[in-house]
């Protein structure tokens, strides 16, 4: 019997037997920490993961902040969605600035004056070096309805009195393009995700349903997805918004339309799930919840759509900017959201000339928040793949 | 000077003896154009003009703007002979024409009495071809002319009553067609062709009838048929569907400069379809050398910007429509209470009233627009301050005033103003949505309707069921261009003033009424339109000038008096791009379809190439 | 298989009636017809119209007829290979299609082949990658091509073409080879401008390939069978390609056969800003002056075409996949 | 022999698992050996890290783990220069230039090793192809003969299948075949013979045997199975919860243990000679009270005699190549021809048979998981009621789903693996709505105490598991709903012996109190000889006998049975295995078989002939029945 079990490279091994104390009921204590764990729910457990990826939960919070603007976008907004400025068309956006000559004055602009240069037809603003006007917060300005439930006119910042404050410029009617994007902003975020819900819903459903049965229900579900795949969306809302009744409201159209899209747009989506469980059906554990006797619903809803959650939460993310942006095409063949409503693609169809990239670039703003939801929501999503990931 | 006096274009054919020398392509007395009379310099041959077209049909661009009428408008729209030698007529009601002796086709055949004939009796006249019977600009009363050859070169048409629409319908951009090159269409025409040949023909232009095979090949206005012979100064050489249609000059062309020079100068033009919505952005990199279409004044900053770049020019041209843009109350509308409102004065006036026009233009054409009610231009003999300041002033006070005397005066909790049925004044404005100027009036006009307590709202609908759903009843408002003719003559016909086709979309029952001889639609029930119809039949039998000018006034003052369509500016610029090399293209010129044919009356043929020759 | 096959092929019959009845149903909802568009936009040029030839018109396509009759008239034609007539063209509607379908399958071919050749070893790298920078760059990159609307980057594009490179704007080549023969300098040309559209319909769909060609790997990289490969000693990369990837094409062969119609209508608004003598624009403004048949017989053959799509796509997840039992119920 | 320096040495080992809450430390210095030419055995606990220990050699543990300590191997291509494996970049050229090649290894769950997509001919040849300058056809060449040499009938067709094809023990040689085929000089076979029945399994360790004189290989063997160890290695570990608690050669181990767990482990070695009612002796006793555990009363044993009735059931499976053109069921596989037999109530059935035979299929058609072509399952309820399995619907499909459950073969398959332990185990509870959702939860802590787990297990993924400790979730899955009848394909061939002395116990003391059925399929003739109360023996795709245990044991008839008795390894250094003797008996071997037993190409030559005593045989119809009798 020796202390090591092993000897010399190449020499006989001789007997060894631990000498270390042997209980075979002995069990490892737990760390505080350990027991937590243990006994939390998986949910809260995929929250502890989530929460260790930080550009998600970064992610998540921005979402969750802008989430919150919409709801005050009245208040956020230093002017009202329509409030125009005719002495101030196709501004450029304009700078804050803190110190005048080198004193601090706290946050404030220059004010600006416009030219018409005949010969060329442009507006040219020059800034006057020594008009400050100071910015106001909490302040009094544009009266606007909240929520067309009360009247106020507080907003988070507003110019000078009689000044203007044009952050990101002003569009060819001198409204102003930061407001224009916070207002934007309820559109864009909301009534889109509907259209992704709606299509998942019925992605996911038909899908499986499709794919965990096959035969003649499979049969039936391709023919409607190859029908309904044939049909461009085009042409659709070309008809669509033809037959629309003109009383209605145009947000309502629009939300008619997107749901109508959504219920058109979820054959892709059901044709990756079915096929992914046409694979996934054939594995052991789906067995093995058959022979417990779970129903299908519960077959594909715990044991197989998690298991295609990752492609789910890619695709997912994938289409936000399909509906963000999904009215743009429309808006761009003249069929999408009317003002007075608006939304970030409405903005950027406002943009739709070369002549705008080349004299106005600032009309393009619109596209960062757009860029910024979408890298938000994508994070979003691969922290959420990884905290629904068991390998991590 | 030595001037070379064939394009160096036609040298190859002509030495290849396919072609005779000028003197040989040219009518005994070609019509001289004299460009020192008119301000511009003699040129010289060559060259070719590019020029972007939205679509495949606007090849039609090369017969307005080529302009070659029998008879036409100069730049001063003063009608006179241009195909035609001459011409003369008694009273309005005989009409003789004399051709000119060796004028030839472009295919090299002589233009002759003939191609009358054929036209009007183997055409007009034919039953197969015109099932619809005769073109009513044909018509006066009812009954056609009598069509005589006189001789090989003289034609005469004449009516019993006078038809002073006669020759103006020669002269407009799309043209009254009496003629036709025989000596090509018989071949098409059941009654000189065997039938053997003809099917051969209808099979070769996969046509079901002879009847489709004529009308198809002989479509002069939009000349898809590079075989058909022409009078234009360009003749299209490309067979559709193409993405680029090379128009050639036409040797037989009958205009000569002063100094005897055949026109035109340039040699070709090349027509390129694009999309609309690159126009602009592809004729600011130099990639066209003739640009009116397709651009418009908002592009004007990116436009100049240029000329920097490349070698460019852009002038500005006064459009000549009676208002850029209209809103065009449907007095035909179904709804019973709007109808009457609509048909009321006070109502469409207090409309026009509330718009303040000064910021519109202000913001869209920075102020270089003038705020006008849809009217003639300052341009037209006819024109008279009055017309252009009626009910056309920013005032919402008297605007206010007049709805609350209309008994609108109950508002909603928003300050909506409420119908006496208890409804809100809401008017829904249809408009084609094309372009963002549309729009922008309109949500401009919104704010400022809002102020008198009517509530606007914008729906844009494809532009083509407009006629048919406003002849319904169903559109009450429409955005649409201002009347046609913002500069006519006393001599120009004053229909557009009257209800008189269905295509007026305020009143396009009333129109329909007068287009079918009260057959469909009915009559205007509001006396002041009725009123127009009147004056307008008695412009037909103006005898004098002086009573037609007298004619024309009742009626644009009743028109505007009326507010029957609410203007908003006139006299707004359009951008006319051009190569630095282009000489004598006009600096400013009226621009329009009608009558100016956009740059029709201003002579293309007459535009060269200086420099070295692109 | 065989019957399979065979059987699919013949539900394919019914499939593209169904398709046909929709597809007409859609072009004639919008009120009017071709010749109220034809008339509208004569006038709104001011230019007058006779009605009366237009009523010609109208009864000699049978657009006096009740539209069932129209549309028996029209599948009956396309059965015969007769596609109909396009009004607005005033000509056949095969002859008027001509060359733009194969500059449309010149685009989509060009824009499929680069879509797949960024976006799979994009795809790879950032599973590989997972969290990397590349893996952040480049889906940024990615996501940057969806989150900017196609119009947009097209104008973006064509501007900066222009100003940088001295491409002419818009159009699939310069304007003096438009109806020229094929040439070497054409063929430059084209290739010249090519890549404008190819970037811009590309973008969309590589980012959400990689996307979610990354998300699928990253589920399959763990699963035991790569471990076993690697115990044989297989490279990384090749277990990789042999393994995962091939487990994670299941969707993407789901989808192939949407790809094609999917590209050819999302390249109509690019098609349409840059001008393309491509099929998008054509179709598009056939609908806009409901020029029914050309637009019709477009439409379509993108039907034909998803339809034998989604048969590859079935027969090919088959063979991807020797599980997948395309016939049968859940029992084996 | 050569015996020069250590091929492997692996010195103070420590693995540790990155978790939620804290470290996992499976693997606390362990040290050990492997000499070329010869075989160290590590045996040990289920969970104790032996196959993370393997995977380490390897260089494939999972991106959690991390590892300290050295494992040097001393590639005899390159004596003298050892390599330390850990300190090699993970995929590296070099590491990659071993595995497969020098360093084999085969999986202990030969299911999800295997790729679905990739026929077996591809994924065996791979490693060749990767390793070896070889032409495609040279590559056919040599998978094929070395599908043929690991036991396949037909290598040819084998290579052409995929894996889902292929029973649990044609996987298990595949994956053997793919370790060897680039005939490495280590081995490391982590349980390659769990899923092979005595006669194969013999076939394999003789070849295995031959491989190591001829080419000098080596092997690092993990087993549980002591009398594999006693037969064929040469030195012994023994490690228990990740620390290395005995070594020695193989004499010393066997006869001289020293250590309590080995000695334990010993002594809980199911062997034939025990008496009726004799208990397994377990390390550790886990006191089970069924009534809390399964949430049911004591029941008598009521109702009728038969519990289940198989009649004339035959299975067909079409071979994928054949299914691209129509149905073609002429190549298609028998798995289970004309079977009948009942299972009475209360009694444990166990099967024994040749790898392939078609036991699984067979359990699987009565759980009604795989359809038969054709014969009936009948379920006589506790009230006398029978419910066809194959066709029953609605309710009685329900009961059904309750009472009979199932035990799956491959565990980590059957385990989803996106769902906890605990949501596992609650979910038949949630789909037949028993209980609240606490008493769920105190019901699954009992249950996955039962098995031997700890709470700790819950919040965990089955990934995260051992190979034995999932067996024992999918039998406490099974547990779960308190079935009538549980049907068990090797529910412990994957557990060390003192914990499957545990289960076998609890699964024993259910059986008694509860009035349990089992239909237990194994390999391990011992672990049959003490749960089941008849044996039935298959061989291809028949039952070739069926007796009462007893009978079975001590006078088998059919040549079958008698050659996988005769193969039976025993944990006994006294007792080796004649491995000459053994020869392929199966249904391949049926040529040596007595002509009364041979079919000789007549379907429908045999039949089934009673002995008396319940003993029926499978014999040629005209076979007179003495004839038969030993
Ligand atoms: N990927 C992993 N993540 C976390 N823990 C793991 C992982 N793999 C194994 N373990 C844990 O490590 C310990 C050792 O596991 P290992 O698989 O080596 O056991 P084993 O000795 O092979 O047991 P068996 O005989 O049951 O297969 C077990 O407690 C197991 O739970
Ligand atoms: N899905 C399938 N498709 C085709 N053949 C199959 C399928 N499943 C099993 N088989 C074949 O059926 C036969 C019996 O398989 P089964 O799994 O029942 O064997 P087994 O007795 O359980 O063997 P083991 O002891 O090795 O697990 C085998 O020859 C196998 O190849
Ligand atoms: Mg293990
Ligand atoms: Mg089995």
């Amino acid at each position: 019997m020796t202390s090591s079990p092993l000897p010399e490279s190449g020499a006989p091994l001789a007997h060894f037997v631990s000498t270390a104390p042997f209980d075979p009921y002995a069990l490892k204590e737990m760390t505080p920490a350990q027991i937590r764990v243990n006994s939390a729910s998986q949910l809260r457990l995929m929250w502890w993961k989530f929460k260790r990826h930080k550009l998600a939960l970064a992610s998540g919070i921005f979402l969750a902040v802008l989430y919150l603007m919409i709801l005050v976008s009245e208040f956020l907004a230093p002017y009202n969605l329509h409030s125009r400025n005719v002495d101030f068309i196709h501004a450029p956006p304009q700078g804050i600035h803190l110190f005048h000559d080198g004193t601090f004055v706290g946050p404030f602009v220059y004010g600006r004056e416009m030219t018409l240069d005949m010969d060329t037809l442009r507006r040219v603003y020059t800034e006057k070096p020594d008009d400050i006007e100071p910015l106001r917060f909490f302040c009094s300005g544009d009266p606007y309805r909240f929520w067309g439930l009360f009247d106020a006119s507080t907003h988070f910042v507003c110019p000078a009195k009689d000044g203007q404050f044009f952050l990101l410029g002003t569009d060819r009617l001198g409204r102003d393009v930061l407001s224009r994007i916070i207002y934007g902003a309820r559109i864009s975020l909301t009534i889109g995700l509907l259209g992704i819900t709606v299509s998942f819903i019925l992605g996911i459903v038909i899908g499986g349903l499709a794919g965990y049965h096959g035969g003649i229900f499979d049969l039936v579900a391709q023919r409607i997805i190859e029908v309904l795949q044939s049909i461009p969306s085009i042409p659709l809302w070309m008809a669509l918004a033809a037959i629309m009744p003109v009383t209605w409201s145009p947000i309502l159209i629009y939300l008619g339309i997107t749901l109508i899209l959504g219920l058109l747009d979820w054959t892709g989506l059901a044709r990756a799930v079915r096929s992914k469980l046409l694979s996934l059906r054939e594995e052991d554990y789906v067995l093995a919840a058959q022979l417990m006797g779970a129903k299908s619903s519960r077959i594909i809803g715990r044991h197989l759509v998690p298991g295609f959650m990752s492609h789910l939460i890619a695709t997912a993310t994938i289409s936000i900017p399909g509906m963000i942006l999904g009215e743009t095409a429309l808006s761009f063949l003249g069929l999408g959201l009317r003002p007075p409503i608006t939304s970030w693609g409405i903005l950027l169809t406002e943009a739709r000339s070369v002549s705008v990239i080349a004299f106005y670039p600032w009309l393009l703003f619109p596209t960062i928040p757009v860029i910024l939801v979408i890298l938000a929501f994508n994070f979003l999503g691969d922290g959420l793949r990884d905290a629904a990931d068991p390998y991590k | 000077a030595a001037r070379r006096l064939e394009p160096d274009f036609l040298v190859p054919l002509m030495n290849a003896g396919k072609l005779p020398t000028a003197a040989g392509r040219l009518p005994k007395n070609p019509r001289v154009v004299d460009l020192a009379a008119m301000g511009r310099d003699v040129g010289k041959y060559g060259g070719t003009a590019r020029m972007l077209i939205g679509s495949a049909k606007d090849i039609r661009l090369m017969t307005i703007c080529g302009y070659a009428r029998l008879v036409g408008y100069d730049d001063k729209l003063d009608l006179s002979a241009d195909i035609l030698e001459s011409y003369e007529h008694v009273d309005e009601k005989v009409f003789t024409f004399k051709i000119r002796a060796g004028h030839r086709w472009s295919d090299g055949r002589l233009f002759t009495a003939e191609d009358f004939r054929y036209c009007w009796e183997d055409v007009i006249l034919d039953e197969n071809l015109r099932k619809g019977g005769l073109p009513t600009d044909l018509l006066v009363d009812g009954k056609p002319p009598r069509f005589e050859v006189i001789d090989e070169l003289t034609v005469r048409y004449s009516w019993d009553g006078p038809n002073p629409d006669f020759l103006p319908r020669l002269a407009a951009p799309q043209p009254l067609t009496i003629v036709m090159p025989a000596h090509y269409m018989q071949q098409f025409h059941q009654k000189y062709q065997n039938a053997n040949r003809l099917a051969g023909l209808m099979k070769e232009q996969r046509t079901k009838s002879w009847v489709d095979l004529h009308i198809k090949m002989s479509r002069s206005y939009r000349p898809e048929n590079p075989e058909l012979p022409t009078l234009d100064p360009w003749r299209n050489t490309t067979k559709p569907p193409a993405e680029q249609f090379v128009f050639e000059r036409n040797p037989y062309f009958h205009r000569v400069d002063q100094n005897g020079t055949q026109l035109p100068y340039i040699d070709r033009f090349l027509l390129n379809v694009s999309s609309s919505s690159i126009i602009t952005a592809k004729a600011c990199t130099g990639e066209s050398d003739l640009q009116a279409t397709g651009i418009d004044f908002a592009d004007y900053a990116f436009l100049k910007d240029a000329e920097k770049r490349y070698p460019v020019k852009v002038g500005l041209w006064k459009a000549t429509r009676g208002s850029k843009i209209a809103l065009l109350p449907n007095l035909n509308y179904g709804d019973e209470t709007w109808r009457g409102l609509l048909q009321d004065a006070r109502f469409r006036r207090a409309l026009s009233l509330a718009i303040d026009r000064e910021e519109i233009n202000k913001v869209v054409f920075y102020g270089l627009a003038r705020p006008s009610s849809d009217t003639i231009l300052p341009d037209s003999p006819l024109y008279k301050p009055e017309y252009a300041a009626a009910w056309s002033s920013h005032d919402p006070d008297a605007a206010n005033r007049l709805l609350d005397e209309l008994g609108l005066q109950n508002r909603d909790s928003d300050g909506i103003r409420l119908l006496p049925d208890g409804r809100e004044a809401q008017i829904v404005v249809e408009t084609a949505g094309e372009s963002t100027l549309d729009t922008d009036v309109l949500e401009l006009i919104t704010d400022h309707w809002r102020k008198i307590g009517i509530s606007l709202f914008i729906r844009t609908s494809q532009r083509d069921v407009f006629r048919s759903r406003t002849m319904g009843g169903q559109i009450m408002m429409t955005m649409w261009p201002g009347l046609e003719n913002g500069v006519p003559t006393r001599d120009m016909n004053p229909s557009q003033l009257a209800p008189t086709t269905d295509d007026q979309l305020q009143w396009p029952v009333w129109g329909m009424h007068y287009l079918s001889n009260g057959q469909k639609g009915h009559a205007p029930e509001v006396a002041e339109a009725a009123r127009l119809v009147e004056l307008l039949k008695s412009w037909y039998h103006a005898r004098t000038p002086e009573e037609r000018t007298d004619i024309w006034g009742e009626m644009l003052a009743i028109y505007t008096d009326q507010v029957f369509s609410i203007g908003i500016v006139n006299q707004t610029l359009q951008p006319i791009l051009r190569s630095a090399h282009m000489r004598n293209v006009p600096e400013r010129g009226l621009y329009g379809f009608d009558p100016t044919c956009y740059l029709g009356v201003y002579m293309p043929d007459t535009f060269w190439y200086g420099e070295d020759i692109a | 298989m065989m019957r399979y096959i065979l059987w699919r092929i013949a539900a394919m019959i019914p499939t593209l009636l169904i398709i046909s009845a929709l597809i007409f149903t859609i072009i004639e909802l919008p009120p009017g017809d071709y010749f109220e568009s034809y008339i509208s936009e004569l006038q709104a040029q001011g230019e007058g119209v006779d009605m009366q030839e237009i009523e010609e018109l109208r009864a000699q396509y049978g657009f006096d007829k009740p539209p069932i009759l129209r549309y028996f008239h029209w599948v009956g034609g396309m059965l015969t290979g007769d596609f109909g007539y396009s009004f607005e063209y005033q000509l056949p509607v095969n002859e008027v299609v001509g060359d733009r379908l194969w500059l449309t399958i010149l685009v989509s071919f060009c824009t499929i082949l680069v879509t797949w050749l960024v976006a799979f070893p994009i795809g790879i790298y950032s599973a590989t990658h997972q969290y990397s920078w590349g893996d952040y760059g480049l889906t940024f990159l990615g996501l940057l091509g969806i989150a900017i609307p196609n119009f947009t980057l097209a104008l973006i594009l064509m501007y900066f073409a222009n100003i940088w490179f001295g491409i002419s704007i818009g159009h699939l080549m310069d304007q003096k080879f438009l109806g020229e023969p094929m040439s070497w300098e054409k063929a430059k040309s084209i290739l010249e401008h090519l890549w404008i559209p190819v970037i811009i319909v590309g973008t969309a769909g590589t980012a959400g390939m990689i996307r979610r060609l990354r998300a699928n790997l990253l589920d399959e990289l763990q699963k035991q069978y790569v471990v076993t490969a690697r115990a044989k000693g297989l490279h990384p990369f090749r277990a990789l390609i042999k393994y995962p990837l091939r487990m994670s094409l299941n969707f993407f062969v789901a989808d192939i056969g949407s790809i094609l119609p999917q590209i050819i209508s999302g390249a109509e608004i690019t098609a349409i800003v840059l001008s393309l003598e491509t099929t998008g624009p054509m179709l598009i403004k056939a609908l806009q002056s409901q020029d029914m048949y050309l637009a019709g017989s477009f439409l379509m053959f993108l039907a034909f075409l998803t339809v034998i799509g989604m048969l590859i796509s079935d027969i090919a997840l088959a063979f991807l996949d020797p599980r997948i039992r395309l016939q049968g119920g859940s029992a084996k | 022999m050569n015996s020069g320096a250590d091929l492997l040495r692996i010195e103070q080992l420590g693995i540790a698992f990155k978790m939620m809450g804290g470290q996992l430390e499976a693997v606390r210095n362990a040290s050990l050996r492997v000499l070329p030419g010869k075989v160290t055995a590590l045996v040990g606990e289920s969970g104790s890290g032996k196959s993370v220990i393997s995977q380490a050699v390897m260089g494939i543990l999972p991106n959690t783990a991390s590892a300290t300590g050295r494992i040097l191997f001393c590639d005899p291509e390159n004596p003298g220069n050892p390599i330390d494996i850990l300190s090699l970049p993970r995929d590296g050229k070099a590491i990659r230039d071993l595995r497969g090649r020098r360093l084999g290894k085969i999986f202990q769950e030969p299911m999800t090793s295997l790729s679905p997509l990739h026929t077996i001919g591809n994924q065996v040849g791979e490693a060749l192809r990767i390793h070896e300058p070889v032409s495609k056809a040279e590559t056919r060449d040599r998978v094929e003969e070395m599908l043929g040499l690991v036991g396949f009938a037909n290598p040819a067709r084998t290579r052409e299948m995929y894996p889902f094809e292929l029973s649990g023990g044609m996987r298990q040689r595949t994956m053997i075949a793919m370790a060897l085929i680039c005939r490495p000089s280590l081995l490391i076979a982590d349980e390659p013979t769990t899923a092979l029945d005595v006669t194969i399994q013999a076939q394999i360790l003789q070849l295995l045997r031959e491989l190591q004189a001829k080419l000098n290989m080596a092997m690092l063997l993990i087993t549980h199975d002591l009398g594999v160890v006693a037969n064929v290695a040469d030195e012994v570990v023994v490690i228990y919860r990740g620390e290395i608690m005995e070594a020695g050669p193989v004499e010393t181990i066997f006869r001289r243990p020293a250590h309590p767990y080995l000695k334990g482990l010993m002594a809980a070695v199911p062997h034939f000679d025990m008496k009726p009612g004799e208990r397994l002796k377990a390390l550790r006793e886990i006191p089970v009270n069924a009534d809390t555990l399964i949430g049911k009363r004591k029941q008598e044993r009521q109702g009728p005699e038969i519990l289940l009735s198989v009649r004339n059931v035959i299975k067909t499976y079409g071979t994928r190549k054949s299914s691209w053109f129509g149905k073609n069921t002429a190549a298609g596989v028998r798995a289970v021809d004309d079977v009948s037999f009942d299972v009475r109530r209360g009694e444990c059935l166990g099967i024994v048979g040749e790898s392939g035979c078609g036991k699984s299929t067979l359990s699987k058609i009565v759980m009604r998981a795989v359809t038969p072509d054709s014969g009936s399952v009948t379920y006589f309820d506790r009230d006398g009621k029978a419910i066809d399995v194959l066709s029953s619907e609605g309710n009685d499909l329900k009961t059904l789903r309750t009472k009979i459950q199932m035990v799956f073969q491959d565990p980590v398959s059957s385990l989803s693996p996106r769902m906890t332990i605990q949501n596992i185990l609650s979910e038949p509870l949630e789909i037949h709505d028993r209980g609240s959702a606490q008493e769920r939860k105190e019901k699954v802590l009992r249950l996955v105490q039962a098995i031997g787990l700890d709470q700790s297990a819950l919040n965990r993924y089955p990934h995260s598991f051992s190979g034995g400790q999932r067996q024992r979730i999918g039998i406490a899955r099974a547990l779960a709903l308190g079935p009538d009848l549980m049907i068990c394909d090797e529910p412990v061939s994957a557990l060390d012996v003192s914990v499957q002395a545990q289960i076998l116990n609890l699964l024993k003391d259910l059986q008694k109190e509860l009035g349990l059925t089992y239909f237990f399929i194994s390999h391990n003739l011992a672990v049959v000889d003490y749960m089941a109360d008849r044996i039935a023996v298959m061989c291809g795709g028949r039952i070739v006998e069926l007796a009462p245990r007893e009978t079975l044991m001590r006078s088998p008839v059919h040549p079958y049975t008698k050659a996988l008795l005769a193969a039976v390894p025993f944990p006994d250094l006294d007792r080796p295995l004649d491995f000459a003797a053994v020869q392929a008996c199966g249904a391949t071997g049926t040529a040596s078989w007595a002509a009364q037993f041979r079919a000789d190409n007549d379907d429908n030559a045999l039949a089934a002939a009673d002995l008396g005593g319940g003993h029926i045989v499978l014999a040629r119809r005209n076979a007179d029945v003495r004839e038969l009798q030993p």
